[in-house]
């Protein structure tokens, strides 16, 4: 019985500065895993989930690490859920050779599958998330040529997480010829009253958000509080759940924020299903009213790749055996979510096609604007693609400094095979 | 009187004057001290006793006078220096170092003569380690003296107030000091206990000629054992002299000994 | 009855200044690091020396660096995260920089950065006393916070503010498995624990204790405060600094200055204010207290949840943690306010008596 | 000019939020001296208890005015701050009489995780509004002698009136009454208040219920610019450089301190942060306490810190 | 003595610090009404911790009674706070003066008048303490902190008289104190004894002093009450003489002429 589970835990935060957001993605990431075990578990194999709460502290995630790794015959994988944590655990995860599934965050860079053979920034990474912003933001202009010229103004929770977009709001200012500024918020990001200040005296043309738990509603609160208007602020996709409006509400009317793909989906099959199954049986992991919030869907997104990274890697180690966390890192580099095997698993109009590669660890760079009208989340864009073009060679550059610094060799096609 | 031999002025306090806001702590004090004698200082409380030590051993600075030590002359002193010159004190409100032992007490008196750095203390190896033996071997003599040898170890804190003198005397004479300033030493001890402590002092005296400067309220302390004192009163010198000339002086009478005396 | 000891006479100081004057307790202490070094390595998992042993090692090196300054020298610090980030990232900055460092030279000029900025932030101490110099050292802590993130050198231009480090070795030892890291972290702290004791034994002990008690005695006596307090910040802004490049290089491999926040500097004085300030023993009890009780809470509280049938949420399971931790914090100063090192202490007293009640 | 003043005001105003905070500390210091560092998880609790009690009290007695269920949870949230008092001088203070300084500070400290932990369990952990009806948008003054005017937030205004009155009230309880003596004599010396017949106990429980109220006060400012979350005990660390700067023991000071650092903070941030890359107003806060304090080092109000021998 | 106007009765208490050191080993004394009992002995003997034990202020020391019992007027009060045991007129004058640093020497007065509550008794009880100790009036308004040693000890015991108490437990009133203040401290006393019917327990290294005033004397010698008996037989003892009294023979013995030389005190076995 025990052998027969696929063990995936999970580093959660329920607590500290940053529940807010993280507590909608744990019961997300976990009634998802529930109900694959009511739809008979991955060709049979059940799932088993424990968390592990981090509280969003880097040393206490990677006791978590230590401490889940090896419990029920090994972890098949790892969701960090931070990005200080997802850093850490770069360094620990090729020795241990268990994938990290950081879905929307970590580092931009572990797109690289040739580097950073152990990391799955699978759908999107920060970088994603700032491309698609501009591409938004030009588009309202007129065009992305009509930013010539334009001030923005990057507002960011000064920690890794925050400074991730800077590189390619740096290049893309350099080549669209807006005037790029950025504005640091001392975690958690209470006060920032001089940071909005600043803002008005400077009085940019669109300000993008950066932040987290917090800080965001904050950023939100004192943009009213100084007039800003919320309609040319545009936020990370971390900074667009409801916990960061809500207790905003119409203060916070016409703010824009990156969905990754998925936005708040209570419509989907996929919700219909968690209700239906698992919450209609008394089972559900929180309040009702949240299943189907932004980042309630995020944690069933990420749910979803394990669970078909799992579902790959037995097409090709054998259908219905538990799989090796070496096995399901196979699994997530060759994922294939084609949109009919999504629609199939109720994600229809929730995702786009994702599929990975040994190279490509991201698998998929759409994304869609999504608007808060004062009570929820209201998508405001067609889909949008970041430009390759400015990320390939960003990603790559990163990467190979990374390499050099740790002397590690890009892997060959071979190493690709195993 | 025994063959006691008083040398030179070793320590001379000319016109000094101590304010602290609208208190006139001392007023133009003038007064010397003498190589090896006893010196008193008596006078009711808040006369300025305490503050006279303090301004010797340089924790106050006086607004003017001067103080000459052994030819030299200061017009205020610095605390390290003062040690250096070879002056002790004694404190009248118990300034131990609480949370250390007795024998780290008096070690610490002799902090001035360790001379291995801080490297050679951590690795405690060769001369640092030699120093250390060789100064608790002084160490212990001062406390087979004063006889506190069941306490060595205790935490100094926690010692019964008479003890915890005879600690504040220990540490002074690990110095080895050649003016020991004493801030009533015998105050709150029985008279067995003054007895004790008169007997120190009067070794000390003796034995290594150490001059004295003592504040003392029991009168029958000061009269035995000083050679001279000086009798202060609202931080005015009233008196000087003998014990025989300040018991019989009229002023001093009426300021501090009453008639009972 | 057993832990007597009388028949035990000294007949030289030197054996009377042993670190552990009963031979009891100098066979115990061989024993424990025979332990340590032999012992642990054959029985420990993975997990208890990557999870909890090597923290504690590391975390207790810190403690101790901060019991110098805090216990010993009476000059509160709240600034301790600080100088371990200092050690981490100027560490970091000659091992990254300067080709063929060797690991341990690296780790000691962590610690000698820490100790120029721990001097310099040392500076007010000679005018400011007690609380408001804890608060003081805030500013030590938010200014290396502040610069850590913000100046890139520090972090070679690293984008994210994220460094780290790899390969690590020592005489052509590799430090990568968890067992080797916890021998060498163990290593470090054997050998600093043993200077640390002999300098808090010695003269420059004295004086940190000195200042401590009774400054103006102590002056008195001939000790010059600006010395003693300016070599209490030394001494253990190296120790620290040390630490801190140990905790970023060994422990953590990839980090950011939020590892040195000023959280880990409240952690450390909480450990040697629980585990007995002016106490070398007391900053590993301290260590042990605020390392692993939290991570014992988290494993036991849901088996102890599952014994009366409740199923214990993540949430409440953290809450409760925090609550349990912060009673038992109340609950052990009540029952000793000089830390657990003082428990100890009138343990072994009354094992002496024992069985004689008094 | 006219954003010079705009930043200047805003100063003042972070200022005042910061003092309501620091009047938590010095309160409790003054009174029992005991550096009470659980004053952030207290802020905290007491906002939480206010948010919650808010939301649930209509629901549990079908009220519809706002202004009744206010009065009503803000009524209970003081109540959950009295218990706590109470329950802090029980469990913790009585048995710690006569402690040095570290030791308490350390017990404080077992408060704050508790209280973290605790509040989280009864109220959650989401971030949740408090709405006393404190108007949001932003008034634009003088608009026509600068450009663009200067902008003040009737919310600051509101709060500065409200620190004001509270601070004026306590320096007059701490200066004028005979409980205000006593509260000062037992900080100095627990054992000989003990020994002249003040109730330590009473003491406490009035000191840390008057606190609790401040925090609540200052809970219910900030949580209702900021809303209530967790994070909200991180203003503590904001409060400390005002508290020092102002002096420890000074009810006042804490005032006039949070006024500088307010100032000091926004105008730093504001003209040099751009050139060393932003983000310097904590530490610059911080640093501009310790250089006044390397002049004053008891704080510029603070009672001299009494060294004799 | 006899046993109804017994106000304060201390029957075989054990005192232990800090759970391992044992420092009172049963001691018994009593208190009777209007009376002046001086409690004597060396340095640890235990007096300190005897009063302690009775005003209950242990327990910031760490200390704790282990066995025995203290009755005041025939009631149990070890399980009184302090506080409770002031409002019924036990009053304990502290060791080392601890007076409030910060306030000044007059607040320090008005504080020890916290269980007062009528406006006129405390400024008459203040005026009264002032004309004990004229120079604490002049010194009213300096920090206590700043003022002399031995005006430290004249707050200390004038804030306790503040609090209008029935029973004082003196320790070592003396302490510091210039010759003529001893003999007004004791005077006063002595007044407040006979015109007030206060009673007080004393603790006192000055025995000369004390067995002048006291009515009835407890020597204590290492935790154990070693020889009580009437002040005037006390004195008279031999013993006594020679070890508390400083007297050889009849004659007082110059402090200059002791000798190392000590008689073993005979009830030391
Ligand atoms: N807080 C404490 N912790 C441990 N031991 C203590 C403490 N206070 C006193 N003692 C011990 O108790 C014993 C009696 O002390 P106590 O202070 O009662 O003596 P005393 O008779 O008042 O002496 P003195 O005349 O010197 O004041 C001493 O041996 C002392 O070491
Ligand atoms: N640091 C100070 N600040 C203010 N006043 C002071 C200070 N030090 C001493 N004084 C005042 O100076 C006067 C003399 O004090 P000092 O302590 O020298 O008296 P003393 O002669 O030692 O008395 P006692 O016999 O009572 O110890 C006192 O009135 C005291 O209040
Ligand atoms: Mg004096
Ligand atoms: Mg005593």
């Amino acid at each position: 019985q025990q052998t027969k589970e696929q063990y995936l835990p999970a580093l959660v935060y329920r607590t500290g500065p940053y529940a807010p957001n993280g507590i909608p993605w744990a019961n997300g990431y976990a009634d998802y895993m529930k109900l694959t075990n009511a739809r008979g578990g991955i060709n049979g194999v059940k799932v088993l989930v424990e968390e592990c709460e981090t509280a969003y502290a880097t040393d206490r995630g990677v006791e978590c690490y230590e401490r889940l790794k090896g419990k029920n015959g090994g972890a098949t994988l790892i969701q960090p859920l931070a990005t200080g944590i997802t850093f850490a655990l770069t360094e620990k995860a090729p020795i241990d050779k268990i994938p990290l599934l950081t879905v929307g965050y970590g580092r931009s860079e572990s797109q690289d599958g040739g580097v950073f053979k152990w990391n799955f920034p699978i759908g999107g990474t920060y970088w994603v998330a700032a491309d698609v912003l501009l591409q938004q933001i030009g588009k309202k202009e007129g065009g992305l040529d009509k930013l010539k010229g334009k001030k923005i103004t990057l507002v960011y929770l000064d920690s890794p997480y925050g400074k991730e977009p800077i590189p390619l709001l740096t290049e893309r200012a350099a080549m669209l010829g807006f005037q790029f500024n950025a504005l640091p918020v001392t975690a958690p990001g209470v006060e920032q009253k001089s940071t909005w200040l600043q803002i008005r005296q400077q009085r940019p043309d669109y300000v993008l958000l950066w932040g987290y738990g917090i800080m965001n509603s904050t950023s939100l609160k004192e943009a009213q509080a100084t007039g800003y208007p919320r309609e040319k602020m545009y936020g990370a996709w971390w900074s667009g759940a409801e916990p960061d409006v809500k207790d905003v509400g119409m203060g916070a009317k016409g703010y824009n924020a990156a969905a990754m793909q998925h936005g708040a989906e209570p419509g989907s099959a996929v919700v219909k299903e968690i209700l239906d199954k698992i919450h209609a049986n008394g089972q559900g992991t929180g309040p009702k009213e949240e299943v189907g919030q932004v980042m309630y869907m995020r944690g069933v997104v990420s749910a979803m790749y394990a669970v078909e990274a799992v579902r790959a890697a037995q097409e090709r180690f054998g259908k219905g055996k538990v799989i090796t966390s070496e096995q399901a890192r196979w699994g997530l580099e060759n994922l294939n979510l084609t949109q009919a095997k999504l629609d199939a698993l109720g994600f229809k109009g929730v995702l786009k096609p994702v599929s990975t590669s040994c190279f490509d660890h991201m698998g998929g760079n759409w994304a869609r604007i999504h608007t808060w009208d004062g009570s929820k989340w209201q998508f405001s864009s067609d889909w949008l693609q970041a430009d390759e073009q400015i990320l390939k060679p960003l990603v790559k550059s990163v990467a190979d400094k990374y390499a050099a610094e740790k002397k590690i060799t890009r892997r060959s096609a071979a190493d690709c095979q195993s | 009187m025994s063959k006691k031999k008083i040398g030179e002025v070793i320590l001379d306090v000319r016109n000094i004057s101590l304010r602290f806001g609208g208190v006139n702590a001392l007023t133009d004090i003038s007064f010397n001290v003498r190589e090896h004698e006893i010196r008193a200082i008596i006078g009711p409380n808040g006369a300025g006793k305490s503050s006279m030590l303090n301004c010797i051993n340089g924790v106050y600075t006086p607004s003017e006078g001067s103080i000459t030590f052994r030819g030299q002359t200061f017009s205020h002193m610095n605390s390290r220096q003062v040690a250096e010159m070879g002056v002790a004190r004694t404190f009248q409100n118990l300034a131990l170092f609480k949370g250390m032992s007795v024998i780290d007490n008096l070690m610490a008196g002799r902090n001035l003569k360790i001379k291995s750095n801080l490297f050679l203390q951590a690795l405690r190896i060769g001369p640092a380690a030699r120093e250390e033996v060789q100064h608790r071997a002084f160490v212990e003599r001062i406390i087979d003296f004063l006889e506190i040898q069941a306490y060595r170890k205790t935490p100094v804190g926690q010692l019964p107030y008479g003890l915890q003198k005879r600690v504040d005397l220990g540490r002074a004479l690990a110095m080895e000091p050649q003016v020991l300033l004493l801030d009533e030493p015998m105050a709150g001890m029985n008279v067995e206990e003054k007895q004790d402590m008169c007997r120190f002092i009067l070794d000390v005296n003796d034995e290594f000629g150490t001059t004295i400067v003592l504040i003392e309220h029991d009168m029958g302390v000061v009269m035995d054992i000083s050679d001279r004192v000086v009798v202060l009163d609202y931080g005015k010198k009233i008196g000087d002299g003998t014990p025989d000339e300040v018991r019989n002086n009229e002023e001093v009478i009426r300021a501090y000994l009453g008639t009972g005396h | 009855m057993f832990y007597r000891e009388n028949g035990q006479f000294k007949t030289s100081y030197q054996a009377d200044q042993q670190i552990f004057p009963v031979a009891q307790d100098r066979w115990a202490i061989v024993a424990l690091l025979a332990f340590a070094f032999v012992g642990v390595p054959l029985l420990a998992d993975e997990y208890l020396l990557r999870a909890i042993l090597i923290p504690f090692l590391i975390l207790a090196l810190a403690a101790l660096g901060v019991n110098i300054l805090v216990g010993y020298c009476g000059q509160i610090s709240m600034g301790s995260g600080a100088f371990m980030a200092v050690g981490a990232y100027m560490a970091y900055n000659c091992f990254v920089r300067i080709d063929g460092m060797p690991l341990l030279v690296a780790l000691l000029a962590g610690g000698f950065f820490a100790t120029l900025v721990g001097m310099v932030f040392g500076v007010p101490s000679l005018r400011v006393k007690g609380l408001y110099l804890a608060v003081a050292t805030l500013a030590a802590q938010f200014f290396c916070d502040w610069a850590f993130l913000r100046i890139p050198w520090f972090t070679d231009n690293s984008p994210s503010g994220s460094v780290s480090v790899a390969n690590l070795q020592v005489f052509g030892w590799p430090i990568a498995t968890p067992l080797q890291k916890y021998l060498f972290c163990l290593a470090l702290l054997a050998l600093f624990a043993l200077l640390a004791k002999n300098l808090v034994r010695g003269a420059i002990g004295r004086e940190w204790m000195a200042i401590r008690d009774m400054d103006v005695a102590a002056a008195v006596i001939g000790i010059r405060p600006m010395y003693a307090k300016l070599s209490a910040f030394a001494v253990s802004s190296f120790i620290i600094g040390v630490a801190g490049a140990l905790w970023a290089f060994v422990h953590l491999g990839s980090w950011e200055p939020a590892a040195f926040s000023v959280e880990r500097s409240f952690q450390l004085l909480f450990m040697v204010i629980i585990g007995g300030l002016g106490s070398v023993m007391g900053s590993f009890f301290g260590a042990a207290f605020i390392v692993v009780l939290p991570i014992f809470l988290s494993r036991f509280l849901p088996v102890l949840g599952a014994l009366f049938g409740a199923e214990v949420s993540t949430a409440l399971l953290s809450h409760t943690e925090s609550m349990v931790f912060g009673v038992l914090i109340v609950w052990f100063l009540i029952v000793e306010p000089h830390g657990l090192a003082k428990l100890w202490s009138i343990g072994r007293q009354k094992m002496r008596l024992w069985p004689f009640p008094h | 000019m006219g954003f010079f003043l705009e930043t200047l005001f805003g100063g003042l105003m972070a200022g005042m939020l910061y003092s309501l905070v620091a009047l938590g500390f010095v309160l409790i210091f003054k009174a029992s001296g005991v550096f009470n560092f659980a004053q952030g998880a207290m802020v905290l609790f007491a906002a939480l208890a206010m948010a919650r009690f808010s939301e649930w009290v209509p629901h549990w007695l079908g009220l519809q005015s706002k202004f009744l269920a206010n009065t009503i949870a803000f009524a209970l949230a003081a109540a959950c701050m009295f218990v706590l008092a109470w329950a802090v001088e029980r469990l913790v203070l009585r048995h710690l009489v006569n402690q040095e300084g570290v030791t308490l500070l350390m017990a404080t400290l077992g408060i704050t995780y508790f209280l973290d932990g605790l509040g989280q369990t009864l109220f959650g952990s989401d971030i949740y509004p408090i709405d006393v009806g404190m108007p949001k948008d932003p008034l634009l003054l003088f608009e026509n002698t600068f450009p663009g005017g200067i902008m003040v937030n009737q919310e600051d205004l509101i709060a500065t009136v409200v620190a004001a009155l509270l601070v004026s009230l306590l320096s007059l309880f701490f200066q004028k009454t005979s409980t205000g003596r006593a509260l000062r004599a037992v900080a100095d010396d627990h054992q000989a208040a003990q020994s002249i017949g003040i109730p330590l106990a009473r003491i406490w429980v009035i000191v840390w219920c008057v606190a609790g109220i401040t925090a609540l006060v200052a809970g219910v400012i900030w949580g209702s610019k900021l809303g209530v979350q967790f994070s909200l005990a991180t203003v503590a660390l904001r409060a400390l450089p005002v508290i020092i700067l102002g002096g420890l023991t000074s009810v006042p000071g804490a005032i006039i301190g949070g006024l500088i650092i307010g100032v000091g903070e926004k105008l730093s941030e504001v003209y040099l942060g751009p050139f060393v890359g932003g983000g310097i107003e904590i530490w610059f806060a911080y640093v501009l306490a310790l250089v006044f304090l390397l002049f004053r080092p008891q704080g510029l109000f603070g009672e001299k810190i009494i060294d004799r021998v | 003595m006899d046993s109804k106007n017994i106000v304060l009765n201390v029957n075989g208490i054990e005192v232990i610090y800090n759970h391992v050191i044992l420092v009172l080993k049963g001691v018994s004394l009593s208190v009777p009404e209007g009376g002046i009992v001086a409690l004597l002995g060396g340095n640890g003997a235990g007096k300190t911790t005897t009063l302690r034990a009775i005003s209950n202020l242990l327990q910031g020391e760490r200390g704790e009674v282990t066995k025995g019992a203290i009755t005041l007027r025939g009631e149990r009060i070890d399980n009184l706070t302090p506080a409770e045991l002031v409002q019924r007129g036990v009053v304990q004058v502290m060791e080392g003066r601890h007076c409030f640093a910060h306030l000044t020497i007059e607040e320090n007065l008005l504080t020890g008048a916290y269980t007062r509550k009528n406006k006129g008794e405390i400024a008459a009880n203040l005026d009264k303490v002032y004309t004990y100790f004229p120079r604490l009036k002049t010194r009213r308004h300096s920090q206590a902190a700043y003022t002399s040693g031995g005006e430290q000890q004249m707050c200390a015991i004038g804030r306790a008289l503040m609090t209008q108490p029935s029973v004082v437990l003196l320790d070592e009133p003396s302490m510091g104190l210039a010759p003529q203040i001893v003999e007004e401290v004791f005077h006063i006393v002595k007044d407040l004894n006979e015109k007030e019917k206060v009673t007080f327990l004393l603790a006192e290294q000055n025995t000369h002093m004390a067995l002048q005033y006291a009515d009835y004397g407890y020597i204590m010698e290492s935790g154990r009450v070693v020889m009580d008996g009437p002040a005037a037989d006390l004195a008279n003892n031999e013993d006594v003489k020679e070890f508390y009294l400083g007297m050889g023979g009849s004659e007082r013995k110059s402090f200059k002429d002791v000798k190392s030389y000590r008689r073993r005190k005979r009830w030391l076995a």
